[in-house]
């Protein structure tokens, strides 16, 4: 594919670090070859081959569902690959040929994962985790009588051990400090010197490693990153930071719908190029957004300041936000930068503050029945969890809530002591929305657990629709269903917005579907909005909102030159 | 075959062992010499003593506060209702009414501090209501003592300190319930029609109340309570409200109870309450949150049934009295068994 | 499992099967009886002294008159015996005596010990009179616990 | 300094109320001290060890494993085969550990087994799982014995023929650790042999934490999906964690039985978790947290209360039974105290933990 053959003679690594000359007689450490991928035919990964060579740091880039996560289980032998039926295509580790069975081969074959979310033991120190399970062990007599695992710890030899792998990354981590005492940075550390304890260590792939870090934590990260891949080690470094990626990497693999879009040396690359490359597709003709002069504007039905939301994973800081009456509103984002945190904060589930209000009139937050009374209503992107009961009838799911905030099917009896639920109401409550929304179904006592995604996801938007709400909010309506349900979700939101003027503030990972449907799209990056859009603006200033403030102000110095 | 798996499955291996095993005693029965009216009437009777404290299980298991390990809660505000109404003299339907009032009184106010605790350890119910009722019934135990009680029914007559471990409520209102309306049958046996009407009917008022726009609620935030939450209901509150009703009906049980058995039981009485309760609507289908007024009453006569039909039966077959290991086997084996399984929702 | 591994739990298991059929030997309990009944050996009487000092092992020496009866625990198989006679003849007896592990109770002769009578007559399985049973002080019905039923907590 | 004072105070909460409890009830019960100290002292070497048999599983994150009763069974049916074959002594004991120890490995399986299945409420299943297991031992010792198991010592059963009897003498065994090496110091009587074991138990204990096999219990404790990830059998992990936990409560069971002489064939384990459960806890333990120290404060705390409480009661109210009461009320009172406190703990770490990304319009830009 890119006229190097694996069995070229191998060099010592130092000299082939960086080393352009060299390059196509080098062994690369790592060689995939076709490799794809997919889930029950629905195609996630095809077709993907590059290399990475000894001491080389690739950047891996890529929108989310872009296929890294999927590849990187692909290379790290996850059971969830083999049981789903296993990949195509091969890939080579030094030149042999591998397949793993299990994480711990990878491992033991020399490849390193430093995942997004922490894996380590908070009581523990940095030694004890840096030697997880992998610990100096000295026999003792009840080894031959009850196995291995009754050898006593050699602490001396592990705090020797543990300090040779912070040596080698090159800062200053206190080996004896508890994890949960150390600086966010420091456990990041922690973990990539866990994986550089193995002797073996040839390749490590980090994944969106600066996401949780501070500006000078990611600094001291990356610069740690060259002096590891100086010594031979090859690196994958995932993250959606672009600059970074341009600051540290030889060779840049941009991934896009399961696709490899482009594999290029990092020479005279710009973020903007870049940008464009990781969101850039052909825009299908989008007969279905309202021409620019139709689109609502003016009259702003919610206006948000200032709000912060805590929501594990997804923390929103400061977003300030107003929305048109009538228009659907798109956000858009990566994974992690606090979008789902958004309409889950409004909504009450999750701690928030800041103000936020609806036609004029403050609603208040932390407290889900007011937002509710107030007008707005919220389909969760966690169907299963918080969409749903999902031992319950599809009638229970949709009634329920506008029953307890509109009183809906219910029957007061004894003048209003009473207020009894109307089973027969909600069945026909049920009826009309299985027939307005097609929801395909055995009948309304169906259990919701046994429906399909797509009917789930509808049975959830039936049941916000039941409270007739101004302003509904849609969390990733379409994720982990199929095509045609997709469509038929959109077409659904779409409609209701056109007849019954339903606000809809949506929020989606996906650009593609944002730009199909949206009146405008703003994009969240760390915890807030990083800019707002029409859904016709040039692909890659979406990219470029996605990519980070400092890589933004690097388009912006790039763009002044 | 995948249909009777399925069944199985899903009503659970050991409820269909305890039932054919139920089962098979009615079919023995008369081989070895017991008879099965009087089988069957005893099974009635006792049916309508400890139904409604199964019954008190259903409000917190709905609600998702797990299995009510913490009756004796309510069983002690049956205790101090009942000892109050034999202080004040009151005999009949009027002493009745008056222990009911109390009892259901001081099982609002317990189930309410009951309710805060427990809104408070969320994900440790069981364990903390099962020691919370525990040194709750000791605490009583020591105000038996020190109570002053002054009725010569109940107190100690030398001794003179404190109340006695069982009083009799002879001549106050011994059967009230049970003889209401009773049918005759046979030389022995009475059919206790008032108790189980009012069985029936506090399963009725139960299944009222949950069929109501807060019982609704309340089954919702058992079922999902992050749906709950987000359907913009109120999760402490609606937990609160069962945990005050199943405390109240469990105060009401005891005394419908004491009223068929004859006697209050004192002191260490409450402790043996909260167990074949709990055992009970497990072995009629409830799981740990999801309970219906027919796992009350299924497992309410299984339950009853065999702690009836061991003992004759199993006697008159092998000479030897294995019931009393077979209930602890049973009734414990059931609730491990609902505490193995995993639950459908994650909390 | 390494050879050396199963090597070292065969020898574990064997040592501790050892010392259970040790324990079980050596801590074999039995009750000894110390009668001074006469008794006939070989067709003639043999008769206690009036008085006679009795050592059991390093028990304290019991002091005993005729037909009199001393029980004592034994652990393990060997034990011996001194018997000394203070009737004033100086009549003395030292016997080491080994009960069978399968005996639970023996009784020894002390006036056939005296009479330097072979050890099967000084040392006979202890014949219990037919025990009554007692009645069970409690039926099995209050035995058998409630699931929780409390006895009053007696940690004496 | 003052700071330090009062954070001592609050950390150790549970254990200065009891002081404060037991100084109060000392006098009232008017019992010498002499007294009062000969008992703690037997009580130590009675009830200590089995208190140690909890610790493990707190390391494991298991929680309080009233799954120990199991063990207690165990060390029961040892003992009475022992009685039954009138093996007497140290041996005696010894038997009856090597007996006890196979019955409770296998318990312990089982009960690993179960509460594996039962991951976030091992407690309340232990708990039940006992009196599960309790119907078995009944069926075993209440009818199995002397039917299908041969009992050798017909004193030891019911006197319809099978059945072990309720109260077993244990004379054979009676204090026979005890006595060994027992020093009478000022007229009170130390039981040094037990207090060796006892002491070769926290040793054993303080060693087993540095061993492979300690790490990994107590990263399983901690960080379960952790240590998964990095390759630690985490159920058999915990699995191991109530095995040694089952059997160290059989051994204990053993040498609290040989201490009191008598066996209660079926109340004598029924509260063995409950006391050592709510000694441990008195001692300053929590759920998640406990130490040797934790072990020895609290049987002291613990039966001094028990000691001076029924005497204390009658002598305040008049009334033993009163005392009696009292002292099941704090046992009882002290688990559930215990166990809120520590879910009221939890809960409030998770508030502060996330604390500090709440709030975040301060950090300005908010136009």
């Amino acid at each position: 594919m890119r006229g190097r053959i694996a069995r070229s003679a191998r060099r010592p690594s130092g000299r082939a670090r960086r080393g352009k000359a060299t390059m196509n007689s080098i062994e690369p450490i790592l060689s995939l070859r076709g490799v794809g991928k997919a889930y029950d035919g629905t195609r996630v990964l095809e077709n993907v081959s590059f290399d990475v060579l000894p001491g080389e740091i690739v950047g891996l880039v890529g929108e989310n569902g872009a296929g890294k996560t999927t590849l990187m289980r692909i290379l790290f032998g996850m059971t969830v690959i083999a049981e789903t039926g296993g990949y195509e295509g091969q890939i080579s580790l030094s030149g042999a040929r591998v397949s793993f069975k299990s994480p711990f081969d990878a491992l033991d074959a020399g490849i390193g994962m430093v995942h997004q979310e922490f894996s380590l033991v908070p009581g523990f120190t940095a030694t004890e985790n840096i030697l997880l399970n992998r610990e100096s062990l000295e026999s003792t007599m009840l080894v031959d009588l009850f196995g291995k695992r009754m050898s006593v710890l050699d602490r001396g030899l592990m705090d020797r051990r543990a300090s040779k792998a912070i040596e080698r990354l090159g800062v200053p981590l206190d080996a004896s400090m508890l994890v949960k005492e150390m600086p966010i940075g420091h456990k990041q550390f922690t973990e990539i010197a866990r994986e550089l304890d193995r002797e073996n260590v040839k390749l490590l792939v980090l994944d969106e490693p600066t996401a949780v870090l501070t500006e000078s934590e990611a600094e001291a990260l990356l610069s740690a990153l060259k002096i590891l891949a100086s010594q031979g080690i090859a690196i994958i470094f995932i993250s959606h930071r672009l600059h970074e990626v341009l600051a540290i990497c030889d060779k840049v693999v941009v991934l896009r719908d399961g696709k490899l879009i482009k594999e290029t040396r990092n020479e005279g690359l710009t973020l903007r190029e870049v940008a464009s490359l990781m969101v850039g597709r052909s825009l299908e003709k989008a007969a279905t957004i309202r021409p620019v002069s139709e689109r609502p504007s003016g009259t702003p039905i919610l206006e948000i300041e200032g709000l912060w939301v805590d929501m594990p994973g997804e923390t929103v800081r400061d977003v300030c936000l107003s929305v048109s009456k009538g228009e659907i509103l798109g956000i858009g984002g990566l994974a992690g930068q606090g979008k789902l945190g958004l309409p889950n904060g409004i909504m009450g589930l999750f701690p928030a503050g800041g103000s936020v209000k609806l036609d004029g009139k403050s609603v208040p937050l932390n407290a889900p029945r007011k937002t509710l009374d107030a007008g707005m209503a919220f389909v969760s992107e966690d169907r299963r969890g918080v969409g749903l009961l999902l031992d319950e009838g599809i009638d229970w799911n949709i009634a329920f809530t506008a029953m307890q905030v509109k009183g809906t099917a219910v029957i007061p009896l004894l003048g209003g002591l009473f207020q009894w639920r109307s089973d027969v109401a909600m069945r026909e409550l049920a009826l009309e929305y299985i027939a307005a929304l097609d929801i395909k179904c055995t009948g309304p006592h169906q259990r919701a657990g046994n429906l399909s995604g797509g009917n789930q996801q509808k049975v959830c938007l039936a049941k916000a629709f039941a409270l007739k709400p101004k302003l509904l909010f849609v969390s990733e309506p379409t994720r982990g269903i199929d095509v045609g349900a997709k469509r038929l979700v959109l077409d659904t939101l779409r409609r209701y917005n056109r007849e019954y003027g339903t606000t809809i503030v949506m929020v989606s990972s996906e650009l593609e579907e944002l730009r199909s449907i949206c009146d405008r799209i703003a994009i969240i990056d760390e915890g807030s909005v990083a800019g707002i859009l029409p859904p016709e603006a040039p692909i890659e200033d979406f990219g470029l909102l996605m990519a980070g403030r400092l890589a933004r102000e690097a388009a912006a110095k790039e763009a002044a030159k | 075959m995948s249909g009777v798996k399925a069944f199985v499955a899903d009503f659970g291996l050991p409820r269909i062992i305890i039932a054919v095993f139920l089962l098979a005693l009615f079919v023995i029965a008369p081989f070895v010499g017991v008879s099965l009216t009087s089988s069957f009437i005893n099974v009635t009777a006792r049916f309508g003593m400890n139904g409604i404290m199964v019954l008190a299980m259903v409000p917190m298991i709905q609600s998702g506060c797990g299995l009510n390990f913490g009756l004796p809660l309510g069983v002690i505000a049956g205790l101090l209702g009942a000892t109050l109404g034999i202080e004040f003299g009151l005999t009949g339907i009027a002493g009745f009414g008056v222990a009911t009032l109390i009892t259901l009184t001081l099982g609002a106010i317990f189930g309410f501090g009951y309710g805060k605790l427990l809104n408070r350890v969320k994900g440790d119910e069981m364990m903390i209501a099962t020691y919370v009722g525990f040194s709750s019934v000791m605490l009583m135990s020591m105000a038996w003592i020190v109570l002053p009680y002054k009725s010569p029914t109940m107190i100690w007559g030398f001794a003179g300190e404190g109340l006695r471990t069982t009083i009799s409520v002879e001549g106050f209102w011994d059967k009230i319930l049970s003889n209401f309306l009773a049918v005759r049958i046979g030389p022995e046996f009475v059919f206790p029609t008032g108790m189980v009407l009012v069985f029936a009917i506090c399963v009725a008022l139960v299944w009222f109340f949950l069929h109501l726009k807060t019982g609704t609620a309340m089954t919702a935030v058992g079922s999902n309570p992050v749906y709950a939450r987000a359907s913009g209901i109120d999760v402490n509150r609606m937990r609160l409200v069962s945990v005050v009703l199943s405390t109240m009906l469990g105060g009401f049980g005891i005394l419908v109870y004491q009223q068929s058995f004859g006697f209050i039981q004192l002191y260490e009485g409450p402790f043996s309450m909260a167990f074949p309760a709990v055992a009970a609507i497990l072995i009629g289908g409830a799981s740990v949150n999801k309970a219906n007024m027919v796992n009350v009453f299924v497992g309410t006569f299984l339950f009853q049934g065999i702690l009836t039909m061991t003992p004759s039966v199993i006697n008159s077959v092998i000479k030897a009295d294995f019931s009393e290991v077979i209930r602890v086997i049973i009734s414990n084996g059931m609730i491990l068994y609902a505490l193995t399984r995993k639950t459908k929702v994650a909390r | 499992m390494t050879k050396r591994s199963l090597v070292a739990k065969s020898i574990a298991l064997a040592a501790i099967v050892a010392l259970a059929v040790a324990m079980f030997f050596v801590g074999k309990g039995h009750t000894v009886y110390l009668d001074t009944n006469a008794v006939t050996i070989a067709g003639k009487e043999a008769r206690a002294p009036d008085l006679s000092s009795v050592v059991f092992d390093d028990n304290e020496p019991e002091e005993m008159g005729r037909a009199e009866r001393v029980i004592a625990n034994a652990i393990g198989a060997k034990h011996s015996v001194k018997v000394e006679s203070l009737d004033g003849d100086g009549k003395k007896a030292e016997r080491t005596i080994r009960i069978p592990t399968s005996w639970e109770d023996v009784s020894i002769s002390i006036p056939a010990l005296l009479a330097g009578a072979p050890d099967s007559a000084v040392m006979t399985l202890y014949a219990a009179l037919d025990r009554v049973d007692e009645p069970a002080e409690k039926t099995v019905q209050q035995v058998e616990s409630d699931v929780i039923k409390l006895e009053p907590l007696t940690v004496p | 300094m003052k700071n330090k004072f009062k954070l001592f105070l609050i950390d150790n909460a549970v254990v200065v109320v009891f002081v404060l409890l037991i100084a109060i009830a000392i006098p009232l019960a008017g019992m010498p001290g002499k007294y009062l100290l000969q008992e703690v002292l037997t009580r130590l070497g009675r009830n200590a060890f089995l208190v140690l048999a909890l610790l493990l599983p707190i390391m494991a994150g298991m929680g309080l494993n009233f799954g120990m009763v199991l063990g207690a069974m165990a060390g029961q049916i040892g003992l009475i085969f022992v009685s039954s074959w009138s093996i007497r002594g140290i041996p005696g004991l010894v038997l009856a550990v090597i007996l006890a120890t196979p019955i409770a490995v296998l318990l312990g399986y089982v009960c690993g087994s179960v509460l594996n299945k039962a991951k976030g409420r091992e407690m309340v299943t232990g708990y039940i799982l006992a009196f599960f297991m309790n119907g078995i031992y009944q069926l075993l010792v209440l009818y199995a014995m002397g039917s299908l198991i041969p009992i050798g010592n017909p004193e030891l059963l019911l006197s319809r023929g099978y059945g072990i009897r309720n109260v077993v003498d244990l004379i054979g065994v009676r204090q026979s650790l005890d006595k060994v090496l027992q020093l009478t110091v000022a007229g009170i009587k130390l039981p040094i042999a037990t207090y060796l074991v006892i002491a070769a138990m926290c040793a054993f204990i303080v060693w087993f934490k540095r061993t492979k096999l300690g790490q990994d219990m107590r990263a399983v404790g901690q960080e379960r999906a952790v240590s998964l990830a990095s390759g630690i059998p985490v159920e058999r992990t915990r699995i191991i964690a109530i095995i040694i936990s089952t059997v160290l409560a059989a051994v204990g069971q053993i040498i609290f039985l040989q201490n009191l002489g008598t066996l209660n064939t079926y109340n004598s384990h029924e509260q063995t978790g409950m006391f050592s459960i709510a000694a441990l806890l008195i001692g300053g333990a929590s759920v998640r947290k406990a130490s040797i120290p934790n072990v020895i404060v609290g049987v002291v705390l613990f039966h001094l209360m028990f000691i001076v409480s029924p005497m204390a009661g009658k002598n305040l109210i008049g009334s033993a039974q009163l005392g009696e009461f009292f002292r099941q009320f704090i046992s009882y009172g002290v688990i559930a105290l215990s166990l809120v406190l520590f879910a009221w703990k939890r809960q409030a770490n998770e508030d502060a933990s996330r604390a500090s990304l709440r709030g975040g319009a301060s950090k300005g830009g908010a136009a």
